[in-house]
């Protein structure tokens, strides 16, 4: 645990994260333009989806695969009611804004998945290529969730049909790229993916780094500008991310999965998204309050996550499978 | 010496992802056309924000010229969307030259 | 209480690649200065575009400030262009400080 | 009808770098808020620059809408630095709606 | 053939491409930020560049590269003539667009060409290193021969001088580019290229993929805008690439070239640009319909050159040589 | 000596600035985006600091590396003097200007080092990896020198707290990403740097490729277009890099430093800030004229650095240690 707790600190990815909290606290003007941002978001989902692609076409679909996505899916479904409890009881949010906020934590960073796969990997549990598919499949379900809980409030200028929503949902541009880039990577199989490789797999850590020392600099900052999130809030973004977290982790150990894919179920669950949810969020819930789903999910879930719960949920699921001496 | 006529312009500040609500009520209200010029930061009631692409929480410019009995009928339509949304409007009178590609 | 005095500030939509021409236009007026904000995308009558670079088909705001008979002089070069090539050009009164960096 | 009030839109061109020191005396001055457009070139007495941020030298539009009154002591406290670092103010009356959003 | 085809569609490049055009067809906000495309784009040249002039250094000028440069240069004059033919009469454009369009389609498509370097040298068939020189030499030359087919109905705020122009076109970035990285491949050699080739050649595929992933987005996107495309030609913008593509590997083939260089030189022949020339033909010919042009050239001619005639004129140069067993 | 120039200009690092200055000289539009321009330098910091650090890591700190610290730290605060001397008297200019340059002449040229490191490791005299933080400490210094020799005249409006100032100099993000990624590099160790190296290292040269001639572009778009450089302030701007490098190089084996670290230390002494240093004059000099040190510094001393001078340096400390057989 301790010794997991070190690896993660001196892995170079977690310490560019660090380098980004600390130059946004020290108020330097440090920034990653906003294109090469979005650009290394991009790359990161190709590059995941085509290696996760390549994975299924080597090791094929079978009972296991088909049981992770059915277990993201009802997770996707279910931990925004969770959530939504304890954001309108303990976080005594109102309704719209619980219902936004539920629908982040069921909803999942791809960010956090690609960190924790590093990190996992590292340790001698890699997770397997399909916990890609599995991904993409949990995070849209979510976001319908957190519409119905929210809904019963009405909306109004802001009210979309249901059609565009599904739509919107859909056709955002991370579903389209991961799991284009995974079927490319299924069609294309290992021999496709060598032509490629040199870009998408030896440039990934390292792109990986300059995207999290951003992500830092983002996270940090908002964190200093924001008013909008109670210490009550403060407390939901700390606590959801431990139980969801759990909760995977032993579903996925329930379901047959090893080691390095049931941490990666139980870390989708523990993260929360900040890039699909908020912006179809805007464009379904424009009343909710962007100020309280970002700086949670961003300025304290994603921090958590990176530079703890991994670990956690790493050591929880070597516990459950009895395989903590798995690290080399 | 060349002769021009007067038009509103309208100004639109809104959310990047909320931009085609804006837009399409310009083309619901019969305007000739639009154009969007990028925001990179601002302050207001709710605080500072950056252009944050990653996030989604990035702002433009909506800018149409349109005549004046067009520009009210948006105005009017879009009211709704200011005070739910955030969005700011402000308009003026400008000069054109060929005032019927606004009309 | 501070000074202030009218110009004209003339705004013209031009495409990025015949950006230079207006700007000739406006040293050639005898304008002190211009300045460019850059335009992500639009709609008129030839439909929708989207800011292209890699094809070139993106556009530009070219702003500047004038005393109004350079103004006028420069709207009146300009016209054969704003038909020919569908450039924008809309103008209006602003107060300034300073007036004669702006004669 | 819906109805619109009159307030300044007032607009600064500086340098990014000194952008702080344009929004600070906006913040003083009492106004709601704020909004950055960039600026990729231009050319006045200095002669011509790019947008350049390896070097630092670019430059931003600061816009703000407020009252009349406000606007005017903006710019009042604006005049030095306009003169010493080069940087240019126009305003003009616009309508807006909800006018309480711009006291 | 159907081998060729089978080959086309499972190179991640081409999926990529289709990825896209999909994309894009089902109005996903997929999109690539625009100083990331011209950066690729940029990259891309540089690394052609670079790679053909180190390929000639190695292997000299002969009297083969005097011939296909002068191929490609008498090529490029007379393609537009014929283009200009089919538009005016099958086609019934104006004077004006007829030029114009004529224009693009004498001259070359850096991304076609680069494109089909990755196929053909996927079927053992790779092109010379100075083709990289034809295709800089091929640019220009079809701009002038457009322009005068044009210029007799006369424009007027338009018009430009002709040492304006030519200025323009020897100037213009991709010429520059193309040729300085030639010239720097040549002098720096194998030796000077082995330091940045991790860069310019390892990185390459992997960049030519997202690349042709926004190509995709922008050729669907403005197929499904426009509206000045008639079915006339639409027909055109298929019927000129085949044509001329087998025109090109013929006389490649007649002129000695390898099979690998000739369908090169048919590749260029039947590419259309939509960088240059555009940029081209809004300075000179202003009165022109970019909406025409960029839709035949982007949005048809494109596609069906990455997708089925690369493979085509690759089969074609195959049989002419007699060599199509050479697939391995 | 002629060897040296020879291997200068056939480096394709250097051909891309050639190539840049030529570009911009024949009026080409050839232009990196500026956010891949602002990308490319973060690269370039993070990627130095990392190798550094990974090689202090490695060898330690001992008492050359403080002696070289001092002896850059030192060097920062009197080169501003010896430079706002020549620049009053024989370059006639007034005292604020004269600080402002003087700081930027006292600073250092990040790229530039960079370059230098390329061409010294080529020459088979490579740095040490804790010039890096040579480097680093280099860059306030001067700052400070600069603002006491030019505030005696007073600065109206633009004045800035010292505080302020201070703070600006010590948190901008050049010296935070340099420095956070040595310190990155010293506590993942090779180990750590092994996995992001792909990133890091093969793609090093490339990048600087590009960035150089971006800076090529600049360079020489900036001398076309200014007028504010006298003669005078010309024959200074190649003047001080001379002196300054042979007395950095000097100064550097007076200390003990082998060869290549000491023609670094020169190379740093002889560069002239053109990103850090104009901006934080911006902020606190704001009546200094931003035509005349950035013209100076980045369109005349760079090239002739780059160009010309490292090369001499090279040679210099070469002939100081006897070395100059060095060369393989
Ligand atoms: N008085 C103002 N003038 C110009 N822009 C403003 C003003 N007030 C608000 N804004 C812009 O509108 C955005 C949203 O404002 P608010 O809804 O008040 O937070 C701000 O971030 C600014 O970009
Ligand atoms: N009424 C309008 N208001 C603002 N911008 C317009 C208007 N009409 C056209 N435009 C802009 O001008 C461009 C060219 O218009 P058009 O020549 O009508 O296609 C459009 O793409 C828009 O960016
Ligand atoms: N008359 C003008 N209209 C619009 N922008 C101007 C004008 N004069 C100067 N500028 C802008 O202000 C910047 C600085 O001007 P100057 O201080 O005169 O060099 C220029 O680079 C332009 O971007
Ligand atoms: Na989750
Ligand atoms: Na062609
Ligand atoms: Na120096």
């Amino acid at each position: 645990m301790f010794e997991t707790a070190i690896q993660t600190f001196t892995s170079p990815v977690v310490l560019f994260f660090v380098l980004g909290l600390f130059a946004a606290y020290v108020r330097s003007d440090l920034a990653i333009p906003e294109p090469i941002a979005k650009a290394m978001s991009l790359y990161l989902m190709a590059a995941i989806g085509l290696k996760g692609g390549v994975a299924v076409a080597k090791s094929g679909i079978d009972g296991t695969v088909i049981a992770a996505l059915a277990a993201g899916i009802v997770a996707g479904f279910v931990l925004p009611l969770f959530a939504y409890v304890v954001l309108k009881s303990f976080g005594k949010l109102d309704r719209i804004n619980s219902g936004a906020v539920a629908a982040h934590y069921g909803s999942i960073s791809v960010v956090t998945f690609v960190t924790a796969g590093e990190i996992l990997t590292g340790q001698g549990r890699e997770p397997g290529g399909f916990m890609v598919a599995v991904m993409a499949a949990m995070e849209a379900p979510a976001i319908l969730s957190g519409l119905m809980l929210a809904r019963g409030a009405g909306s109004k200028s802001g009210t979309q049909s249901t059609g565009e929503m599904l739509h919107e949902v859909f056709t955002n541009s991370s579903i389209v790229l991961l799991l284009g880039a995974f079927a490319i990577g299924m069609l294309g199989g290992a021999q496709g993916f060598a032509e490629v490789s040199p870009f998408f797999e030896a440039g990934f850590k390292g792109v990986l780094c300059i995207f999290l020392l951003d992500m830092g600099l983002i996270a940090a900052r908002r964190m200093m500008d924001s008013r909008a999130v109670t210490w009550r809030l403060g407390v939901i973004a700390i606590f959801l991310p431990i139980v969801n977290g759990a909760a995977g982790t032993a579903l996925g150990i329930g379901i047959g999965l090893d080691a390095g894919s049931a941490a990666a179920l139980g870390v989708l669950c523990a993260s929360a998204s900040y890039i699909a949810v908020p912006a179809a969020m805007r464009l379904a819930l424009p009343e909710a309050d962007p100020g309280i789903y970002l700086t949670m999910s961003l300025s304290i879930t994603f921090p958590f996550n990176v530079l703890i719960n991994i670990g956690l949920i790493s050591a929880f699921a070597a516990m459950l499978t009895g395989a903590g001496g798995a690290t080399p | 010496m060349i002769e021009t006529v007067i038009r509103k312009r309208i100004e639109i500040l809104a959310d990047k992802a909320l931009q085609k609500r804006v837009t399409d009520a310009i083309d619901r209200a019969g305007i000739t056309g639009w154009t969007i010029v990028p925001v990179t930061s601002g302050r207001g009631r709710e605080g500072h924000w950056r252009e944050e692409s990653v996030m989604g929480t990035d702002k433009v410019f909506v800018l149409t010229i349109a005549a004046e009995d067009k520009a009210m009928a948006l105005a009017e339509e879009l009211a709704p969307m200011l005070t739910d949304l955030g969005f700011i409007l402000s308009m003026w009178d400008v000069q054109v030259i060929r005032g019927e590609r606004f009309d």
